[in-house]
């Protein structure tokens, strides 16, 4: 009970503050409420027992991803963008199409029996994702850092002045 | 879990919260209070400030910006590695050797590029 | 009425949904990118959720979503490289404004 | 020694390849070149004779070249007596002609090339006397053939040379085709072309009894390959080539046409004796004796009447073939290839004897010389000796041999005999009339300032000079004929020496000579006169018995005319079909350009327009917009879906 008064509560801060990130006719404002809304996700993560997960998110979304975001806000454009328009001609049919979709995705997910398979969570999750990270994920492990590192040599490349 | 684990965590942030609230509580109270329209303006090292609020940032923010998120990402890997290091010995060791091997040369390349140069 | 499934994976459509809209609305580059965030965030729920109550013997789904929030950062990282360099070479950041390619 | 028996024709070759490469850069303009690889081979052929002479079996050199069903086809090469006695004559025969050219050939301009062709035609030439198979044999008889064609044509620039050029070589090619029509008849009754395997079945009796249109099949054969031998030998009737093969510079005429290229073919007939000999009842070596005979005393007629000096040397060249076909035909096979080799010798001195002269004098004609013995006492000499010895006097070579085939002949045909014995006397005749005219009395020409010409010339003459002499006496009887012994035919046995042949011969000789110089020395009997008496006869030989009208109307001017039929045939009916489908190709043409650019271009104009407009249309889909793209994928998402619930 106590669980889903809690689940209840992050999903209201979590979807609320989505809405103003979607919908803020200010760019800032959209940003910064994507904090509430990321953080509120970490919460999800803490009843879906994967604390380690929702630590990560905490770090690399709410604190690192959302400082980039809003530091390219500011490299580009002035001020909080607010005299712009915000939204293109595509809102009533982007809004039919998503409604449509969120429909569909719904009946698809009410209409499955969702089978489960046996054994529990451990009880530490971040041991577990070291020994899977170095036992079964070694690919996984290995083939990330050469991702992060074309992640970087393009981002440097692209975003570098050309002199 | 139940709701009384949460208890240490409300505890904490009634403490977190107090320990923030409390310094502005109690300057509220005891400063004196002067109303100047100079107080109401952004403090920029006591220079008068001049433009607009949002200036335009050097390239340069973004690109350590970018950096720091890239090695911040390794932590992700870093942490579960390091609860299991002694469980796997010198095998894990060179993984991470490669692991990091591999992001030193995006630093190199930084380097080279001369992303992390201030000047 | 317990906490299920169910329910997570409504909150990860709605928020999947509102992530699509602003991709398909937003004119701000920028706008988009943080959409894309949240259609990445409504997916690693639902890795999350479907570890617990699907699979739970192993941890694949956090592990997976451990990815995907590197791939995001990743994402973020070149993603708003290209911004910048459209703003700096197109004066804008307006993806309807941004049509080079256009016939 | 016989095993390095393949040396003897690529040593020539090599030197034909490096004068080709090279040309005027090598030593002495190629000519040293050229001669040091004759010379070599010479060395070599001596030391082949010497191991001959030492009872040395009959060495064979094979190398397979193309397998050929259940055979083979081999190169080959065969070392017996037969081949060494050709090797020696060729070669040095052919080294001395090679050494004087150098002196004869000294100005002129493809000084080079002429060495090579001389080396190319040595080499061919000992190919074709190595050769152990017909098919061999074969390609180094068309290859001298090539040669003399080359060295006949070496000025081509005179017309008369180009002319000469294509009459030897059309008219051998005649012989040749039977020649090769007889190889083929060998191979595919025998199936083999090597001598020895066909000798062997030959003599097994495996052509005995087949008949070939109602003739006996191994004489056909050997009159067929006889037939090459008159074409390369000159005999009557494809003789007509060889007196016009006079337009080749002398020292050609010398080593090809005089000396061993137009001795092939009596080669090739010793070579093959066998076939004759075997064929019923002698049928073959009957054709081979009436037809040297005939040859020998037609040349011999019409040699008297020449005024050409290399002209009387080239009819006594085919006269002499004649004598040597006879000794063959007439069973006197170690006399015909005797007479082979001491002619070799003297006919290359006369000739080389003959260039000397024309080097002095610029010209050919005997009638406008006169007096040279003073002014050339070498040539004359040596010129005396070679005289002598085609003339039979004893002791000189060309007694013992022409006397060996006179013997033959008087044991097995009289009527042959006294042809011989008459060509005999002719011999001495024209050869001391050229003698009288050319070398005595007074010089008639005012203009020419005989001189000796320089010592690489002479002394091949006198080289040749002493071979001329002395040669003869290898096969002289009172040392037991040891030619005879050296070379000589399974189951022929040489008659007896015969004084009264030996004297009728020298007596004709004599004869000659003495009525030679009765008319041109003496002039006891004017030759005018002499020439009305004979009248309608002299007319006959002075156009050489009308062979050469006798070919142009009954092969040329046929040819011509069919050829000219032919042409207007051409012209007037081909031609106009050609054109008719020509035009009609046009109008054709014209049509499909009309469809072409109405039909065929408007349906290619209409696709590029119906693209053009469906481009034009579609464009606009591309907006270039993501987020329209982005939405059509949601839609496409949405439609997914649904299908996906729905079913």
């Amino acid at each position: 009970m106590g669980q889903l008064a809690a689940f209840i509560i992050l999903s209201v801060v979590t979807l609320v503050s989505a809405v103003v990130v979607v919908a803020s006719q200010n760019i800032v404002r959209s940003a910064l409420s994507l904090i509430p809304t990321l953080l509120g996700i970490a919460g999800v993560y803490i009843l879906l027992q994967a604390e380690y997960v929702a630590g990560i998110q905490v770090l690399i979304y709410a604190g690192a991803i959302t400082v980039l975001i809003l530091f390219v806000i500011m490299l580009t454009e002035h001020g909080t963008g607010a005299r712009f328009r915000q939204v293109n001609e595509q809102v009533l049919p982007g809004t039919i199409a998503v409604a449509v979709l969120a429909a569909l995705l719904m009946a698809v997910f009410f209409g499955t029996a969702w089978p489960r398979a046996a054994g529990t969570l451990p009880q530490y999750t971040a041991t577990s994702i070291g020994t899977t990270f170095l036992t079964s994920a070694i690919l996984v492990f290995i083939v990330t850092s050469f991702v992060l590192l074309v992640a970087l040599m393009g981002a440097i490349v692209i975003a570098r002045r050309e002199r | 879990m139940l709701l009384v684990d949460w208890l240490y965590v409300g505890v904490f942030l009634v403490v977190g919260l107090a320990m923030a609230a409390l310094p502005l509580a109690v300057v509220w109270a005891l400063a004196p209070r002067l109303a100047q329209p100079q107080k109401r303006t952004t403090y920029e090292s006591g220079v008068v400030p001049f433009g607009q609020a949002w200036a335009q940032f050097n390239v340069r923010y973004y690109l350590f910006s970018l950096v720091f998120v890239i090695f911040d990402v390794e932590v992700i890997y870093l942490y579960p590695w390091s609860i299991v290091f002694r469980q796997y010995g010198r095998y894990a060791f060179f993984v991470m050797l490669i692991f990091v091997g591999i992001l030193l040369l995006g630093l190199i390349h930084a380097w080279r590029k001369g992303a992390l140069e201030w000047t | 009425m317990t906490l299920g499934l169910t329910h997570f994976l409504v909150l990860s459509t709605l928020l999947f949904c509102l992530g699509l809209f602003a991709m398909l609305t937003r004119r701000n580059a920028v706008a988009i990118l943080m959409g894309v965030e949240l259609m990445l965030n409504a997916a690693n729920i639902n890795l999350v959720a479907f570890n617990k109550y699907v699979a739970p013997g192993a941890l694949n789904g956090q592990v997976f979503a451990l990815v995907v929030i590197t791939l995001a950062a990743c994402e973020a990282g070149v993603g708003l490289a290209l911004v910048m360099s459209a703003y700096r070479n197109l004066e804008t950041v307006h993806v309807d404004e941004i049509n080079v390619m256009k016939w | 020694m016989r095993e390095l028996a393949w040396l003897i024709p690529v040593l020539p070759l090599v030197a034909c390849a490096l004068i080709f490469a090279f040309g005027p850069r090598l030593p002495g303009r190629g000519a040293y070149v050229a001669i040091a690889g004759i010379g070599l081979a010479a060395l070599l052929s001596i030391g082949i004779f010497v191991e001959g002479l030492g009872g040395a079996k009959a060495h064979e050199l094979n190398v397979r070249w193309v397998p050929y069903g259940q055979t083979a086809l081999d190169l080959g090469l065969r070392v017996d007596n037969l081949t060494t006695v050709m090797l020696l004559v060729v070669t040095i025969v052919g080294s001395m002609i090679f050494v004087y050219s150098v002196g004869y050939m000294h100005d002129d301009p493809r000084f080079s090339r002429f060495f090579a062709y001389l080396s190319l035609f040595a080499a061919s030439m000992l190919l074709l006397v190595l050769a152990n198979n017909l098919l061999f044999l074969y390609a180094g008889w068309e290859l001298v053939g090539l040669c003399s064609y080359l060295l006949i044509g070496f000025y081509f620039e005179k017309p008369s040379a180009a002319r000469a050029s294509m009459k030897a070589f059309v008219t051998t090619r005649v012989g040749d085709l039977f020649m090769f029509l007889g190889i083929l008849l060998v191979f595919f009754t025998l199936g083999t072309f090597r001598f020895e395997e066909i000798f062997a079945k030959v003599h097994a009796g495996a052509l005995e009894g087949m008949m070939v249109g109602g003739l006996p099949l191994l004489t056909v054969v050997a009159v067929l390959l006889f037939g090459g031998a008159i074409g390369k030998s000159a005999q009557v009737p494809l003789h007509t080539w060889l007196p016009d093969a006079m337009e080749g510079p002398t020292p050609v005429s010398a080593l090809i046409h005089a000396a061993t290229m137009v001795a092939a073919g009596v080669y090739m007939v010793a070579r093959t004796y066998l076939l004759f000999f075997e064929s019923p009842g002698h049928g073959a070596l009957t054709v081979v004796a009436w037809i040297g005979a005939v040859t020998a005393l037609m040349a011999a007629t019409i040699a008297v009447v020449q005024d050409d000096i290399k002209r009387v040397l080239a009819y006594s060249t085919i006269s002499q073939l004649g004598y040597m076909m006879l000794g063959l035909g007439m069973l006197g096979y170690a006399a015909g290839m005797f007479h082979l080799m001491t002619h070799a010798f003297f006919k290359a001195l006369l000739f080389l004897g003959a260039g000397s002269v024309i080097h002095a004098m610029h010209t050919n004609d005997i009638k406008a010389m006169g007096g040279l013995a003073r002014a050339m006492p070498s040539t004359y000499w040596t010129f005396l000796i070679g005289t002598l010895a085609l003339a039979g006097v004893p002791p000189f070579a060309g007694f013992w041999s022409k006397d060996e085939i006179l013997l033959e002949a008087f044991h097995h045909h009289r009527g042959l005999y006294a042809m011989a014995l008459a060509a005999a006397f002719l011999t001495a005749f024209y050869m001391f009339r050229v003698i009288f005219y050319t070398f005595a009395g007074t010089t008639r020409s005012h203009h020419a300032h005989p001189h000796e010409s320089p010592a690489v010339m002479t002394r091949p003459l006198w080289v040749l000079a002493v071979f001329s002499a002395g040669i003869g006496l290898v096969g002289a009887p009172f040392l037991g004929n040891p030619f005879h012994h050296y070379l000589h035919f399974e189951g022929l046995k040489a008659p007896a020496f015969s004084w009264g042949v030996a004297l009728a011969g020298v007596g004709a000789s004599g004869a000659g000579i003495a009525a030679a110089a009765a008319v041109y020395h003496w002039k006891v009997v004017p030759s005018g006169a002499l020439r009305r008496a004979a009248g309608p006869l002299f007319t006959l030989v002075a156009h050489k018995y009308y062979f050469d009208e006798l070919y142009a109307a009954a092969v040329v001017r046929p040819t011509l005319a069919v050829a000219r039929a032919l042409r207007t045939f051409d012209v007037y009916v081909i031609d106009l079909i050609v054109n008719l489908f020509g035009f009609a190709g046009l109008g054709l043409a014209r049509l499909y350009r009309v469809f072409d650019l109405y039909v065929v271009d408007g349906a290619v104009n209409l696709l590029g327009w119906i693209a053009q407009t469906a481009g034009g249309v579609l464009r606009y889909v591309q907006t270039g917009r993501a987020q329209n793209y982005l939405l059509a994928i949601a839609l496409g998402v949405i439609v997914l879906l649904a299908a996906g619930l729905f079913r």
